[in-house]
């Protein structure tokens, strides 16, 4: 994956999450669909957080065998 | 809820820290600073990353997404007051996030790792066993009649201690170095995350900095009850010393030696909680 | 004991059987959906074995018919399993129990070794077995109150099933779903394409999980 | 009185069920222990039987279909096991199949009798007519036209069903439909079941 792509799919779920936030607080939206909007853009944050900072083009390798 | 989630998973990497720091000066080592587990966080973040040429892609990845998903559910279910029978389900599929790291790999060694999560199913039956006494007393199994219990008749755990016991042994299989951690004993390298590295592991630790406060949260609100906040910090911290004290005075077992030792731990709460169903 | 797994929010009728979504089976059957999910969309690993007395390695793969069948496999597992967490009917989860029971040995039985399937024969007739305390225990359930439907049977007025019959179900139960019984007799785990054999574990899993509110209800 | 009865019912197959396990237990053969289980299963349909209202014969075809369903993927595994393939499957040498008339009255027979009782029994017995019809030939059948017979009668009871839902009010077609359904589609697949075996041999 590409920096770039990372960073902005990062952003996009922060913006969703924020948004879900200020929507549950105004009441607009329940509170479950903000944790339900939480519980599947916590895991994606995180890990588009992690591909921004070190996303590689880098080849696959073979699992390690031993020592 | 945001800023609480965050706290919570950077609270629970701390823990673990600060368990790691006190098996290390238990046993007379100098040992990592206690914020070595947020470091390990932020540093596998920067590794490079790249998926096994064996691996099953989708899976390999998926599986991590799924592990800090289904810890942020628990933890809002905890908070918001829902059924203790979700955390007991989350606590229990955790073992199939483990098998899917082990398993979508394709090494070997993250294939040991994974089979023995699924045989230390033996862990989970205590966890049961106390919930159901829990069940027997309070009659409902929402945390928030639970906490409402609590809040009129005293801490569940000076009513039913052996059940508070049961919850503290599951609490204890699944932290690092614990006697009964055998899917990351030392023979099997690092056992299901063998190949997660980087970003994988980076989330994986997440997961597992929520994991540890949720169960610790768990465990203070079933069996204490309500607590201020620092309270709650308090309490956990002190839970956190006397596992540590356990997890460095006693020698990590066998995965023979520990299912048979939490099978007879089953059964003893099996009676327990039988005796507490008819004469309780 | 009403609404173990919280209460339920929706209702859907076909019927006389009624599915119900409570918090607690939605998120299991969610877990089932997100998992059928993945077993579609990925490919099998390639298990790694070291080649002894060289410095060389070997991939297991997996050929394209046996990975149809098992794909197929985890796929009607995956469906069953989703079954068996809304349906709110103690004969459907039977059914759906015994369902999954069957899907699990066939996961495994494609694999051409004779170790896993040796391990795949003893555990079907194990699971076969399990379909007598389990639909044993359903009959009881409908002859002592009248119902099998566990919205009515969750309510006190119906008379108490007696213990034994939970006992029944439970047995049933862990006759039909291997994964920690069964995890002990690797060679089945040892079967190499992860997220087939993932289903195995998971369906089995969930099917315990569910099997608890059931008891718990009825 | 009922009540007493069905405790006593149920008492005689629990042992029965105990007994069978027992043997199971016992024997180490893989195929006895397959032919055992079958023994053993028959436990739990008596079980549901006892309940003796209309529920327990609309509870016994499922469990029925489970259990075969389970048998038969066993029984494939243990051929796959040990690696018994391309066995002949002799018929049997019976005085009345070799000739022709006797075999056609007697399934006629039979399966003008399972179209009389109707339903999933009827399409047994008529299945079994047809089984035995089919038994006595030596000579291999066009499975062709078995199998559309079976999908379209398929179709016509899960159209039956979509009837039932949503236009309640045509119940009673809806209800013939599905009757003559699961009579021919058990009649097809009972009879496939046979010839596909010959088929083979």
């Amino acid at each position: 994956m590409k920096k770039k792509t990372a960073f902005w799919l990062m952003v996009t779920v922060a913006v969703i999450a924020v948004l879900a936030l200020i929507l549950s607080e105004t009441g607009t939206i329940p509170e479950w669909l903000y944790l339900a909007v939480l519980v599947a853009g916590f895991p994606l944050f995180v890990l588009f957080l992690g591909l921004w900072w070190m996303a590689r083009e880098g080849d696959a390798d073979i699992p390690f065998m031993g020592y | 809820m945001i800023p609480y989630l965050l706290f919570a998973t950077f609270f629970g990497l701390l823990l673990l820290g600060i368990h790691r720091k006190l098996i290390a000066r238990i046993q007379r080592r100098p040992g990592p600073p206690i914020w070595q587990e947020i470091l390990h966080t932020l540093k596998f973040s920067f590794k490079s990353t790249w998926i096994p040429a064996t691996a099953s892609e989708v899976l390999f990845v998926s599986v991590v997404l799924i592990a800090i998903g289904i810890w942020t559910a628990a933890f809002f279910v905890l908070v918001t007051g829902g059924s203790l029978l979700i955390i007991f389900a989350i606590y229990m599929l955790h073992k199939i996030v483990e098998h899917g790291f082990g398993l979508s790999s394709g090494s070997p060694y993250g294939k040991f790792g994974g089979v023995r999560s699924v045989i230390s199913a033996a862990s989970e039956i205590p966890l049961f066993v106390s919930v159901s006494a829990v069940a027997i007393f309070t009659g409902s199994l929402q945390i928030s009649d639970i906490i409402a219990y609590q809040a009129e008749t005293g801490p569940l755990l000076f009513t039913i201690p052996l059940a508070a016991i049961a919850l503290y042994l599951v609490i204890l299989s699944k932290v690092p170095a614990s006697p009964f951690a055998i899917v990351e004993s030392k023979e099997i390298v690092s056992g299901y995350k063998t190949e997660h590295f980087g970003v994988w592991r980076a989330g994986l630790e997440t997961c597992n900095g929520l994991k540890s406060y949720v169960l610790l949260l768990t465990f203070i609100t079933v069996f204490i009850g309500a607590l201020p906040f620092l309270g709650i910090l308090l309490t956990m911290l002190l839970l956190v010393v006397s596992l540590a004290f356990v997890c460095a005075l006693c020698p990590m077992l066998s995965p023979f030696d520990s299912v048979t030792i939490q099978t007879i731990i089953t059964g003893i709460m099996l009676i327990y909680v039988l005796y507490l169903g008819v004469f309780g | 004991m009403i609404g173990a797994g919280g209460s339920p929010f929706m209702y859907l009728e076909f019927g006389d059987i009624v599915i119900y979504f409570s918090p607690y089976t939605l998120s299991l059957f969610l877990l089932a959906l997100v998992f059928t999910v993945l077993v579609i969309a990925s490919r099998p690993e390639r298990q790694l074995d070291i080649a002894f007395g060289a410095d060389a390695y070997t991939t297991k793969d997996i050929g394209l018919p046996e990975m149809r069948f098992r794909r197929f496999m985890a796929i009607a597992c995956g469906l069953a399993s989703m079954g068996a967490m809304v349906t709110g009917d103690v004969f459907d989860f039977c059914l759906f129990t015994s369902l999954v029971g069957i899907c699990n040995v066939g996961i495994v039985a494609a694999v051409r070794s004779r170790h896993v399937q040796n391990a795949a024969f003893q555990y079907g007739l194990v699971a076969l077995a399990g379909t007598v305390p389990l639909f044993g225990g359903a009959a009881i359930v409908a002859a002592t109150t009248g119902t099998l439907s566990l919205i009515e049977l969750s309510s006190t007025a119906l008379p108490a099933v007696p213990a034994v019959v939970k006992g029944f179900l439970v047995l049933g139960v862990m006759g039909e779903g291997m994964a920690p019984f069964y995890a002990a007799k690797a060679e089945m785990f040892r079967a190499p394409g992860a997220p087939y054999v993932i289903m195995c574990s998971l369906s089995s899993l969930l099917i315990f999980l569910r099997v608890i509110e059931v008891v718990l209800q009825v | 009185m009922t009540g007493a009865l069905y405790s006593w019912g149920l008492l005689v197959v629990l042992g029965s069920a105990v007994i069978g396990f027992a043997a199971l237990a016992i024997e180490k053969d893989d195929l006895h222990r397959l032919l055992l289980i079958d023994l053993v299963e028959i436990a739990s349909i008596g079980i549901i039987a006892l309940i003796g209202t209309d529920l327990a014969e609309a509870l016994i075809l499922p469990g029925l279909v489970v259990g075969i369903a389970e048998l038969l993927a066993l029984s494939q595994i243990y051929l796959m096991k040990e690696d018994l393939r391309d066995r002949t499957v002799r018929i049997p040498k019976i005085e009345v199949l070799q000739e022709l008339p006797a075999p056609l009255i007697l399934s006629m027979i039979l399966i003008v009798y399972g179209i009389i009782l109707s339903g999933f029994t009827g399409g047994a017995v008529a299945g079994l007519g047809a089984i035995f019809f089919i038994a006595a030939r030596t000579r291999t059948e066009d499975l062709h036209l078995l199998e559309l017979a079976s999908g379209l009668s398929w179709v016509l009871w899960i159209a039956a069903f979509f009837v039932f839902m949503f236009l309640p009010e045509y119940w009673y077609l809806a209800l013939m439909g599905a009757a003559v359904g699961i009579l021919i589609k058990v009649i097809t697949k009972m009879s496939l079941m046979g010839v596909m075996w010959e088929a083979r041999s």
